[in-house]
């Protein structure tokens, strides 16, 4: 078993930005991603999880480095200053790397 | 007199009350509050409920009667967003983006506004046209479309950032849940006629007030989270969210006479045109238009006018039809 | 004689079925479990259902008739705490925390049981006050806040680790999301009196002893995943957790008759009584009091005392009231 | 002539309309779907409703008249493995095991297609044995187990990857949510009998056609998303999801028939042994038979022979009935 | 783009410890957090999710080092005692630093 | 406080294998795992998350770094083959090491 070094995406934001935020993520080359629904708390308030248009959902992206870069080069620079949203990378192994 | 009689009837009736309990469970913070599947379940019911029910009656009535109205709802649907927004452009000193984002949303419409109309009426015994909720489903979309095309105009930016492009923001408006479970219900009720509604009245029918009271409850959570923004929104879209809806409301009725609805649909059609989207335009609204301020539009539709329509409004819009009807 | 027959009947119903075949998914391990949001909306419903049935009944007799026996129950159950809190410390040797703890959920109420209670009591056509949820609302909280008093002075810890507050609790006891809810529908009901309940009945009232046997098929599972921890709560509690309802049923039952209540009204003034929480009071005790172990309390309240009261304790409380009636 | 007034009949019954929306929002990317719990409590509920019902049923003409066509259904569904397996191992030249996962699912039987079908023999007056359902129960899980045999036998391979082993594929088959729910809501109807009946009917019975459907909205939607795997499955199973089922439904008719079953509990049996599993197979042969292609078994079950079935098949079934009862 | 290293701290707890859990958050100084429910088995046996009272929830929150240490710090000395829960941290890279 | 480092694994899977997921982590000396359900897509398309049996679901799992490497091992050889999965592994630390 060999593991590779790969970039984890996690993005937290507003539900209503699920339909541009999947379609990012293909744009940018992304095989695959994994989505649920959260609450939240931030500087925008209170985000409570019962009706669907104004929950939060946490998208979860597994990309090689060089794609992590541009993903969050473009969120920061189209999508932060419209949606409530957060975005953060982290190291994981993973492994097979061609499937990312 | 009369009118205040059907007020406080209407304020007493257990949908009423029970969203006034949502707002009380806001306000003290109470943890009270449906899952979100819970509420899917019901929005899912009380449109299917209302689209079967119109279907039906499209199928007995045939649409001959219906296309001249319907077909004036969409009209107004769509025009009601072109003196909305310079009302709030250059009455409220609104952005362009943000008056055009608001209008999208007063001339769309609530769909649970327009179900407690349709009970306020049954419980007071004054018969309407089942059909009209035909109207409900063609006036979803036009003013959604018009304002993303007015903010698309007053912006004019490019790239990602712009959001979505007004085809998005078309199949948004025609293909949400929410028109999709409304006009697919009517479709089948029409299909299935009244044979098809004694199978499932029981379930679709029978209980379809209390199933109201319910989700009321959970809208009053909704709307009353909501009332800390009114400080944001100022003093100008507080009379706004409540002037307008009275204005649009008459129109709605007078639209209605003109297309020969009885005084029933007229005061439905009223309704349609006083209340406000707060689930269908700013899904659209925030993907098309994301610069537009979420809290300017979902307060006031949903904090000021949405309160306002299922408390005093629909006895209100009724009085007015039949004022015009005497 | 007449007293296994009731019980046959009451085990035989389909409510009291459902919840042994709960029991058996759990012990089966078979995967059945409802979902969270479902297990939630069915409580709501059911809330909802009992509170704004009370409701109109209140609103009918006047509240003339209530208070008494409610300031009643509310003593009860302030009271309750008192006496079985040595009980517990003495004679089941448990740490004072956790004697005060139990003693909290069994001085507070079950909202299940009482409404299985009323069911049982409908089935075999035994009239009651229906203004009796008024009791089941007032008497959820001051066992838990006595509860919590009992603890705090027996542990007088500091710091964030003595958990939260004697406030919070009683925030978390008023405010919960059952007693808002149980107090809200009561008054929305006693607003709206019959004539709203017409428009609701066939959704809060028609079907519900059939939404009830739904929801105990879930408590089933619930309590059946708590059979496995019988063994360490030990016999002392077992004992206790079968033995105490029965005085306390008792004892309501007279407190009943003493503050002027039917047969019917009594009788369920005795399930109180008799019921322990498992849902209101773990909540607050949890936060409260930390220390307490929650396999004790959960253990005695949801895999003994419920299923005790639900299958043999309500005919018997039933049978009870009788014999100080005749 | 009459064949296809039935057919009509069928089509245009609600419970089929909202099927067909449902397979009009997959295929127009609409974003209608059920959330999890929805789709969780609307199937406890139609399997306990059907269940509870059967088992009063049962209740009143006794065991006696039950056992004989159940133990036929039983070894119906072990035995159309049997022959599906080799036209689908040698005419339609598919793997070992690939063929014997799909038997498996033709074997074993639809609770919803089932379902459908006493709701279609009650909205047309045509009477039937209500403890059909305990063959529904019984025909689950046979041809499961032979399935999970036969692919074991052709694949002989070890370890973990090879998946679950027969013991456990057993236990999920014989333990699994639906079954558990069918055979527990048949006993807990038996023991209740007609009292019960009573107290649950307008729960469990009243409402049950419009939640039916409802249910097949969803269904609609979920079968619809198989649609676009139609191309990978090839046009030999696409044929043999419509053959097959004729086949096998009409030999459930005639064993139907054989066992003393009246024209409307034969009907039924062969609807079950026309019907493809299409949530307990997969589960079981997922975990056994993991090497089993799910694009072919999901797609055939679900994407043809459910749609066929409610469809077409259902009136076809009763034809065949009236044929040879004639 | 640039990214600055903040720690997130992961926590799975009983669902009873929300209300302390979130106002421990909001004490320590984080100006956001994610919560959801999620099934859990550990050394208190296996918590399924169908009662809400009686289920598990994770809590995320991204924070500067500093304030992850003393968050650790304070869940060990007070909550660890008291409530069924697990609290890891972990090394993230975000956009905005002044946002946590 | 003193963290300890541990490896955190995280599996995202059709919920088909739950129970055969959650019978390897008891195998293989996990003490405890976390689960939820998630919508996913990937190669082998869209998983929505409305029917229990065709949705996905991820597991998180905390295991000291031996026990990460014999889990991935065992995933890579007896569960990729058969299951649409993820499985990824990333650095945590957590203040009781003899827990996990
Ligand atoms: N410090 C944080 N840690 C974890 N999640 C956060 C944090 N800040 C914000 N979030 C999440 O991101 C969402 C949007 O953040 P905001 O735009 O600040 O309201 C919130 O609702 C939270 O779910
Ligand atoms: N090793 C682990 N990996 C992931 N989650 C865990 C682990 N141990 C415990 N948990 C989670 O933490 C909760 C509380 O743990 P415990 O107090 O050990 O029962 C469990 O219900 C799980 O959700
Ligand atoms: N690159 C990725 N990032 C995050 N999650 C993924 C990724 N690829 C696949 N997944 C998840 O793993 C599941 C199974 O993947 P697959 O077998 O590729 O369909 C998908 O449904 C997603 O939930
Ligand atoms: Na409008
Ligand atoms: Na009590
Ligand atoms: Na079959």
């Amino acid at each position: 078993m060999t593991t590779h070094a790969m970039k984890l995406v996690t993005i937290v934001c507003e539900a209503y930005a699920k339909a541009v935020v999947t379609k990012l993520l293909r744009d940018i080359g992304a095989h695959g991603y994994t989505l649920f629904a959260v609450e939240g708390d931030g500087s925008r308030g209170r985000r409570e999880a019962d009706i669907p248009e104004f929950t939060n959902i946490q998208v979860e992206v597994i990309v090689p480095p060089e794609v992590a870069t541009a993903l969050l080069t473009r969120l920061e620079k189209e999508f932060f200053p419209c949606y409530g949203m957060i975005a953060f990378e982290s190291d994981v192994r993973v492994l097979r790397p061609n499937k990312f | 007199m009369e009118i205040l009689d059907a007020i406080q009837a209407n304020l007493l009736s257990p949908a009423v009350l029970f969203f006034a309990l949502g707002l009380i469970a806001a306000l003290t913070k109470s943890d009270l509050k449906f899952p979100e599947p819970l509420y899917l379940g019901l929005t899912i019911y009380l449109l299917i409920a209302i689209g079967f029910k119109g279907g039906v009656a499209i199928a007995e009535v045939g649409l001959g009667k219906v296309w001249l109205p319907a077909l004036a709802a969409m009209v107004l649907g769509a025009l009601i967003p072109l003196w909305t927004y310079p009302v709030l452009r250059f009455g409220g000193k609104l952005s362009a983006v943000d008056a055009a984002a608001i209008a999208a949303h007063y001339g769309s419409v609530s769909a649970v506004t327009f179900i407690a109309a349709t009970n306020y009426l049954k419980a007071i015994n004054q018969p309407f046209e089942s059909y009209a909720t035909a109207f409900l489903a063609v006036m979803e979309s036009p003013a959604i479309l018009v304002g993303v095309v007015l903010g698309k105009l007053a912006t004019k930016k490019s790239g990602e950032a712009s959001g979505a492009s007004l085809k998005q923001a078309m199949h948004e408006a025609l293909f949400g849940r929410s028109i999709f479970l409304l006009v697919g219900a009517l479709v089948v009720g029409a299909l299935c006629g009244e044979a098809g509604m004694k199978k499932v009245e029981p379930f679709f029918v029978t209980p379809f007030q209390g199933v109201l009271a319910l989700f009321l409850l959970e809208m009053g959570i909704v709307a009353g989270r909501r009332l800390g923004d009114l400080r944001k929104v100022g003093p100008f879209l507080l009379a706004f969210g409540i002037i307008l809806p009275l204005v649009n409301g008459a129109l709605g009725v007078w639209f209605g006479k003109l297309t020969g609805l009885e005084l029933g649909g007229a005061t439905l059609l009223g309704v349609l045109s006083a209340s406000a989207s707060y689930i269908a335009a700013p899904a659209a609204i925030r993907m098309s238009l994301p610069d537009a301020n979420p809290t300017l539009y979902l307060t006031s539709s949903l904090a000021i006018t949405f309160p306002f329509n299922i408390t005093l409004g629909i006895p209100l819009y009724l009085e007015i039809a039949r004022k015009l009807y005497s």
